[in-house]
């Protein structure tokens, strides 16, 4: 773990020393022990301050965007995907990044630690278990029981194949396959169901577009929801709008999706945004045949199409 | 300001009969930007269209809505009007309030609220229409026909015809192709070189036709009317200037290989023509297998060439050229039969296709137009023939007909029996397809001169002393058949060349999934393709007989002289434009445009202090057709389609909700 | 639920196919409900499903989506991509809690104005027994 | 003191309702928000949101209007419910809160009329935070959990009875108006105890001390460079604020017909500054989230004397990448400290 | 109507093209309802609506001391786009007055230069010919206007006409590129600013136009030894209520829309450079 750490500080370092970057972007140390926060580095002087994440590890791909290129970049698999998404969606160049992917184990969810995570003074990955200190002392957990969702169904606990220098830690433990009961539970409700479901959901957002702008595949330069001509979404937060909200954000995702979660992650209020998301993976994965369409592919599974594509419309 | 006019049609009685025109015409005045409404007993007329003229001059009418029928009827009629009052015609919007209102209602009192909305709709979308002007593409009047088979030489020659120049784009040494392999021709049975040959000497004499021959072409850009192409020549070894084809090189050369043209079943010097009529009739060196080349010796051609034509030095040739259309006849090759390993091809001399047999019978084939084994030479008695080798087959094959089969199998039992008197010919066939003028005749009569039809598939072929045992299934009798023969004819399939999607990329057009060409529309647009200037003649679009594809290369021919025609085009200006300040150059449109119109663009722009370079999309309006699915796959919006804009649409749906 | 009250459909069909049936049961005289309001857009692939949800807020009981054949798009691969997107859409929509028999997707071609006749009187049966949408609708 | 047992609270506010628009937090699958009244009601979390939307609701209808620019217009305001706001279940930190909103929105040259009516005869019925949440650093801004300020009702919470003590003539009338629900006697004195005695522990770790000062020369410091460079640009912190009130004015036209709005906005978003021409006062993130934090803890002094920030901890908890008051109190102390040496 | 941001109807009298290319009208406005009338002082601003598209802030050009209220508007955004659709007989909708305007009333006995480009002169107008209707109260007046072109320039029967004729009063107008009947002296407003040299003592300069025209007409009033309290211009953000409220025009702690628009450049360098 802590060799990792220190491995992985020495590759930002000589990143820089070799002049392959300008900046970088990796996790440090937050406010709180427990949460890392993103960071972007300008000098190899500050590689000290890279962390690895254990738990509540934001997403980086997006920080590409504005960060100094050439600049490098520390993925996990889930952040691969991001980056790789940045470079389908034409956002970064490959040759402009310096990708230095790290294994990981999965990212503890503070969330489902039963200690206020505030309390928190230090967390130890001990192979299955995940021990928990606090002022009061030591609570050890399953693994499995505290990772975040998409950690659940990793893509692939290993390394990201394009990256430029490959860090070899411990694997994810536990990779499993995307987990649809969620949405079956929906889908198996009457439409008036459904709908009052949503109108509740809807009803707590409070449009501060934290979702999307923390997902890797709403990289457009100008939101067209932020437009006031045309108007695609009006700035009135009423349930109709919101609808419009949550189904264009979907919509524009949708086979698009790296299957992140850092949407709901970053939902100040806890919509179940993946639900949405998630109902198209797997949609577009029965209907057309697309084999885990959370991975970027060269070809958009909406910009394409088969001559017999199924269909039930009429 | 925005200042609407609404005219609402009465049509005589087709809309006044159900519509309440005077209380469409009331409501359609208090629409946001309407100054002006009047109606007309039928705006079309003379009157009608003055009364809009008269208007758009009057009430200084900068919109005009006309509430009446069908777009799809007079939207031009009324787009022309408004022109002529100084007014661009796309500012002009029609309301259909005949086709989908007046004539499927008969109440008026639901008729004419419905006829309200569809007013509104149009005034809505008008208020958000801009003025647009159709650009103009010169077109240089020359066509580029690739392939110089009888569809390219035909369309060549019809395209000629009318005045324009054409080049012809040939990789083989000489123009003719498959037709120039074959011996006669069904159901007519006249000698395919006797009625092609002239074609191609046509073609060749032509003033207005250049054949490009051992040359292909490289890269297409461009659009219609002005396409850009690069062309290989490759060197002949050969000046053509000089040569006089008295041959004596070809006799003199030491080295030779099958021949292609006879399908392998002769040879052919390193120094040679593909057949006796080839056209241009001039010798190629090949240099694969050339000593000179190979190894640096020899160059007995050089010392034996009367006028010294022979030249080694040549090199190939790059052309840059610019043609105005592309026909594409770039043709169709044969099924490798290999892939049915039970009939044994390859491993049994006297196994062949139908191509190789048609060499076999043809005078000007390696054994002079007679039939014998290519095993030991001797004449067959008993030949089998085996349809549908590679076509109509998923498994081994491809599942489409091969169309000529059933003809040409039909045309070689009958030349077999022709030309050996007494042979007997057995078919195993699934089905005989004889659609065609002359064809179930010809078919009828293979039969009455004794031809065996058995229907059913062979399951095998094994030699045994000298013979060729082919056991196969009679599925009408339900018995097992096993036939002792000489020779083995497999109809192979018409397949597409190997290379068609390479072609079909460069010409930024669509190919199915077996590889053949796809048409603009199956049933309305044979010929054309979905990039514009871009035809299909011949077997590259389907499998087909001579006379489809002549006729087909003519159809090619008709739609570039039209084209010709034009001195030049005017583009449709309802096309796809982008917002560079949204565009985000993820380049998705470029996707799912269905003609290649979308390019990347980087531009240069201030961002704070400094200048940054960024790629966007951009819209070539020549190639754009304006279907707008790009606009869709947009998600930044930074894609539109003039003429039916996302403010457009919007607001018409707005409007028919209010 | 009055059964004089009138769905408010609007029909989005392309230019080539859709739009030319619906001129045809005119030109035929195939009379149908006054509830469809069509909107001309060239091809069913510039149709977005962002438009349906719009019209649903609007006030729209139904929308209908229709286009060329598969195979027969004027422009060769339009009503691919839509069939695509509104397979994906419209379920999604359904996800929402949208009744999906207020969305309804047909490929209609221009002969075939009968077609377009049944459709419009089906749709709007069937929306009439649903009565008013309610789902996603502003009020005014 | 006046008290009901908890399991009844729901009956009082039902009745309230009837002459109320009860604000109240109720819980929402995970969470516990605040929210208009429905039946619903959770005095124990801490609400993810704040109770601004009360008296600031996040979109409001200022009037609507018929006709066009060119054939004729008529407005008519956006008008409230007759009933007055009934704020059940505030906190200390959210009380408070309102008493920085008033002086927005209330004092100075101009008073927000729609803020104002429905401040008006309006009630803040503020429950004691028994159990802060580690995120609750209000006493770094000398409120603290048994803080009355800006209330006009204190309820204490023993576990199974609700006290309440009324602050103001308008609590007074509240509680006396549901005395049927409401019996006499005892005080919760171990419940005020245990107000006075609460421990924030992250109050410990930061202090506003000196603070407005020392932004005052440290607008283009460093610092707010390294701070922002993870800021993902949402509006989470401003939106759950309960003392951020930015908002825009924007129309929704309907044909003739159509309505004014206004809805919060947050200085986080890009286009917040955007002018007509195409400038941005505030082009990149640094501006922006500095703006956010010389707003609350300098302009805001300057301007009102008091930070614009009650240290209710919703920021930190919302924030997906840790920017938040406190960290930023933190960051912005250390830049300062170093500027010293 | 009641409503802090609710604005009251007014009937547009008429509309004025100001430029050549179009691109500034001035439109003359009256309410409908008395009552929402309100009184003003040069250099304070007003909420002006297009019902159904939108606000924006915009400086009143006419004084206070004549009857009819005036906007002088250029076409930026989409609101101001919509406005120039309107003619006369339409109706917007206004609310103000906002903003502190100018200290016209300190400013007596004084002499005024004024320093205007392009649209820059709408505010100062209403200053100008206040000055003008109390002209006993003030001393010389000297205006210096200048725009990118002749067709460009503002206001031009007043600049050329009007206030010449007014004793004591001079105006000096020139343009960045003049054309063939342009008899007037060509050149930035900066730098015939430094030609002609105005001189500072016991003078109030007041200027307004394009950002990067006031910077260098900052730069060469001080070298021509204003005082930064004797300099005084007007700023321009982004607003949405006008009122100080919806915490969009700060800077620094100063709210353009009610500590401003107009500021002494005393008072702006202890803000931020934030604008």
């Amino acid at each position: 773990m802590n060799d990792l750490r220190e491995q992985l500080r020495e590759a930002v370092a000589s990143a820089f020393s070799q002049g392959r970057v300008r900046s970088f972007v990796c996790l440090e140390k937050g406010f709180y022990p427990f949460a890392s926060i993103p960071a972007i580095l300008h000098s190899g002087s500050e590689a000290d301050r890279v962390q690895l994440g254990l738990s509540d590890a934001p997403l980086l791909a997006k920080y590409l965007l504005d960060a100094p290129k050439p600049a490098g970049i520390v993925v996990r698999q889930c952040d691969a995907l991001g980056v790789s998404r940045l470079i389908r969606d034409r956002r970064v160049k490959r040759e402009d990044l310096y990708i230095v992917s790290v294994s990981c184990p999965g990212v503890v969810d503070t969330a489902k630690i039963p200690v206020s995570p505030y309390q928190i003074t230090a967390l130890e990955n001990a192979g299955d278990a995940l021990l928990v200190h606090t002022a009061l002392g030591r609570t050890e957990l399953p693994w499995a029981s505290v990772l975040l969702d998409r950690c659940l169904s990793c893509v692939s606990g290993s390394a990201s194949p394009d990256a430029d220098v490959v860090l070899e830690g411990e694997k994810e433990k536990l990779p499993a396959p995307v987990d649809y009961s969620g949405i079956d539970k929906v889908e198996h409700m009457t439409p008036d169901e459904r709908y009052a479901m949503w109108e509740k959901e809807f009803a707590k957002c409070i449009r501060c577009f934290a979702c999307r702008n923390a997902c890797p595949a709403c990289s457009c330069r100008k939101c067209s929801l932020d437009l006031a001509e045309p108007e695609w979404l009006s700035p009135a937060v009423t349930l109709p709008e919101q609808f419009m909200f949550h189904f264009t954000r979907a919509y524009h995702v949708a086979g698009r999706c790296v299957g992140c979660g850092e949407c709901e992650r970053a939902c100040p209020v806890g919509l179940p945004l993946m639900k949405l998301n998630r109902k198209f993976t797997r949609d577009i994965e029965t209907l057309f045949g697309v084999d885990d369409a959370r991975i970027p592919r060269d070809v958009e599974v909406l910009g394409t199409f088969l001559p017999d594509d199924p269909e039930e419309f009429c | 300001m925005i200042r609407i006019g609404v005219f609402v049609c009465w049509c005589g009685s087709n809309i006044a009969g159900t519509v309440d025109v005077g209380k469409v015409a009331e409501e359609s005045a208090k629409m946001p930007g309407v100054v002006h409404v009047e109606q007309n007993k039928y705006t079309c007329s003379d009157p009608g269209q003055d009364s809009i003229r008269k208007a758009i001059k009057e009430h200084r009418l900068d919109r005009v809505v006309v509430a009446a029928c069908s777009p799809r009827m007079h939207e031009m009629t009324f787009r022309k009007c408004a022109a002529s009052a100084g007014l661009n015609q796309y500012l002009v919007e029609m309301a259909n309030i005949r086709e989908h209102c007046s004539w499927v209602h008969s109440d008026m009192s639901v008729a004419t609220p419905k006829a309200v909305d569809i007013v509104r709709r149009a005034v809505a979308k008008v208020k958000r229409s801009v003025p647009l002007f159709p650009s103009t593409i010169p077109v240089e009047k020359r066509a580029l026909v690739i392939g110089g088979g009888i569809a390219g030489i035909q369309a060549a020659l019809d395209i000629a015809e009318a005045g324009y120049e054409v080049t012809i784009v040939e990789r083989e040494p000489t123009i003719g192709g498959r037709m120039a392999q074959l011996d006669k021709t069904f159901p007519t049975l006249d000698c395919s070189s006797c009625i092609l040959t002239p074609k191609m000497v046509d073609a060749a004499s032509h003033p207005g036709i250049r054949i490009l021959t051992c040359s292909e072409v490289e890269d297409i850009s461009g659009y219609v009317g002005n396409f850009q192409v690069r062309l290989r020549k490759r060197a002949r070894s050969i000046d053509e200037a000089r040569c006089t084809a008295c041959g004596i090189c070809i006799s003199k050369c030491p080295t030779s290989r099958d021949s292609e043209f006879n399908m392998g079943l002769g040879t052919r010097k390193a120094i040679y023509m593909p057949f006796p009529q080839a056209v241009p009739n001039k010798p190629t060196i090949d240099r694969e297998i050339c000593r000179h080349f190979t190894e640096g010796k020899c160059g007995i051609c050089q010392k034996v060439c009367p006028s010294g034509a022979v030249d080694f030095s040549q090199e190939d040739q790059v052309l840059n050229e610019k043609f105005g259309a592309v026909v594409a006849a770039t043709g169709a090759t044969q099924f490798s039969v290999e892939a049915y390993g039970e009939y044994g091809y390859g491993r049994y001399p006297d196994v062949i296709t139908g191509l190789e047999l048609e060499r076999l019978i043809s005078s000007t084939g390696p054994t002079d137009g007679k039939i014998r084994r290519p095993s030991d030479g001797r004449i067959p008695r008993t030949v089998v023939f085996i349809k549908c080798v590679g076509s109509r087959d998923e498994n081994k094959g491809y599942p489409y007909c091969s169309k000529a089969c059933c003809m040409y199998t039909a045309k070689h039992a009958i030349l077999l029996k022709e030309k050996i008197p007494g042979a007997s010919a057995y078919v195993f066939y699934m089905d005989v397809r004889a659609g065609g003028k002359d064809y179930e005749e010809f078919y009828q009569r293979s039969q009455e001169i004794g031809t065996r039809y058995v229907r059913g598939r062979v399951s095998r072929i094994y030699p045994l002393d000298g013979k060729l045992i082919v056991q196969g299934e009679d599925t009408l009798l339900g018995q097992r058949v096993e036939v002792e023969a000489d020779l083995v004819v497999l109809a192979a399939a018409m397949v597409p060349q190997i290379d068609a999607p390479e072609m079909a990329r460069k010409l930024g057009i669509s190919y199915n999934q077996y590889g053949f060409f796809s048409e603009a529309h199956p049933k309305l647009r044979p010929v054309e393709t979905n990039t514009a200037g871009v035809f299909l003649a011949g077997t590259c679009q389907g499998p087909k007989d001579i006379p489809e594809t002549v006729a087909q290369a003519s159809a090619a021919a008709v739609k570039v002289i039209s084209l010709f025609a034009k001195s030049e085009l005017t583009t449709n200006p309802n096309v796809a434009s982008v917002d560079e300040s949204l565009c985000s150059g993820c380049l998705w449109c470029m996707n799912v445009c269905p003609y290649k119109a979308i390019e990347e663009k980087i531009i240069t722009e201030r961002a704070g202090k400094e200048t940054v370079t960024r790629s966007v999309a951009s819209v070539n309006t020549g190639l754009c057709q304006g279907c707008g699915a790009c606009t869709v796959a947009c998600r930044d919006g930074a894609m539109n389609l003039l003429g039916f804009t996302n403010e457009q649409i919007l607001a018409e749906v707005e409007a028919l909700c209010l | 639920m009055s059964l004089d009250w009138q769905p408010k459909i609007v029909g989005f069909t392309c230019n080539w196919c859709s739009y030319a049936g619906a001129d045809l049961a005119g030109t035929s005289r195939m009379s149908y409900p006054a509830s469809v309001r069509i909107i001309r857009v060239p091809c069913s692939g510039r149709i977005n499903p962002v438009f349906v949800i719009r019209a649903f807020q609007r006030g729209a009981d139904g929308v209908l989506v229709a286009g060329c054949h598969p195979g027969d798009c004027h422009y060769s691969t339009g009503n691919m991509y839509a069939r695509r997107r509104f397979q994906v859409a419209r379920r999604f929509m359904e996800y929402l809690g949208m009744d999906p028999a207020r969305l309804e997707i047909h490929w209609i071609s221009a002969s075939e104005g009968q077609k377009f006749q049944e459709v419009i009187r089906n749709m709007t049966d069937r929306i009439r027994a649903m009565g008013p949408n309610r789902k996603m609708r502003e009020i005014l | 003191m006046l008290h009901i047992p908890k399991h009844k609270l729901l009956s009082l506010l039902e009745h309230a309702s009837g002459s109320w628009q009860v604000f109240c937090p109720s819980r929402q699958g995970p969470t516990v928000n605040f929210g208009w009244f429905e039946g619903m009601v959770d005095p124990d979390l801490i609400p993810v949101n704040s109770c601004k939307g009360a008296f600031l609701p996040q979109t409001e209808e200022l009037f609507t209007y018929r006709g066009t620019p060119e054939t004729g217009l008529s407005l008519a305001a956006g008008v409230d419910e007759q009933k007055p706001v009934l704020v059940f279940f505030a906190r200390p930190c959210d009380a408070r809160a309102f008493t920085l909103l008033d002086r927005v929105f209330l004092e100075g040259e101009y008073a927000d009329d729609r803020y104002k009516n429905r401040r008006a005869r309006s009630v803040v019925v503020t429950v004691g935070c028994k159990s802060p949440l580690d995120t609750c650093f209000c006493t770094a801004f000398g409120i603290g959990p048994d803080s009355k300020a800006g209330s006009d009702v204190f309820v204490y919470d023993d576990g199974t009875s609700l006290y309440f003590e009324p602050l103001t003539e308008e609590g007074a009338g509240f509680v006396s108006s549901h005395s049927a629900y409401l019996t006499e006697g005892g005080t919760p004195v171990s419940v005020m105890e245990e107000l006075r005695r609460a421990e924030l522990p992250l109050a410990g770790r930061i202090s506003v001390e000196g603070m407005a000062e020392a932004l005052d020369s440290m607008f283009d410091d460093p610092v707010w460079e390294k701070m922002s460079a993870r800021c993902r640009g949402c509006g989470a912190c401003t939106y759950l604020c309960p003392t951020c009130h930015c908002f825009s004015v924007f129309d929704a036209p309907r044909g003739v017909r159509g309505k004014r709005y206004r809805s919060w906005d947050s200085c986080q978003f890009s286009d917040f500054m955007l002018m007509a021409g195409g400038h941005n006062p505030r082009p990149t993130r640094k501006e922006r989230v500095r703006q956010r934090f010389m707003h609350k803890f300098n302009y805001s002094v300057k301007r009102q004397g008091d930070y614009l920030c009650v240290g209710c901890g919703r920021c930190i908890r919302a924030c997906s990448v840790g920017l938040h008051a406190a960290s930023a109190l933190f960051d912005l102390k250390e830049a300062g400290r170093c500027k010293g040496c | 109507m009641q409503g802090l941001l609710i604005p009251g109807l007014a009937r547009i009298e008429s509309v004025r093209d100001e430029t050549a290319a179009g691109d500034v009208k001035t439109f003359t406005v009256e309410f409908l309802d008395e009552k929402n009338r309100f009184r003003y002082m040069p250099g304070q601003c007003a909420m002006l609506s297009v019902i159904g598209m939108g606000e924006c802030m915009i400086s009143i050009t006419s004084s206070p001391t004549r009857d009819r209220m005036q906007f002088s508007v250029k076409r930026a955004g989409r609101v101001t786009a919509a406005l120039h659709q309107l003619e006369a007989g339409h109706t917007v909708g206004i609310r103000g007055p906002y903003g502190n305007g100018f200290a016209v009333n300190e400013w007596r006995g004084k002499r005024l230069l004024f320093i205007a480009g392009g649209i820059g002169l709408a505010p100062l107008r209403s200053a100008i010919n206040y000055c003008l209707d109390n002209r006993g109260d003030y001393g010389p007046i000297q205006i210096i206007y200048g725009a990118r072109s002749p067709g460009d320039l503002c206001f031009k029967d007043e600049i050329f006409e009007n206030w010449p004729g007014f004793p004591d009063t001079l105006v000096q107008v020139t343009v960045d590129k003049g054309d063939e009947n342009w008899k007037g002296p060509e050149g930035f407003v900066p730098s015939f600013l430094r030609q002609v040299a105005p001189r500072p003592d016991c003078t109030v300069a007041v200027t307004c136009g394009p950002p990067v025209m006031i910077k260098f007409v900052l730069q060469a009033l001080l070298e021509l030894g204003f005082s930064d309290e004797q300099v005084v211009t007007t700023l321009e953000l982004k607003m949405q209520c006008g009122v100080g409220k919806c915490g969009r025009c700060n800077i620094g702690d100063k709210y353009v829309c009610v500590d401003g628009p107009v500021f002494t450049l005393s008072q702006l360098r202890a803000l931020p450079a934030e604008y």
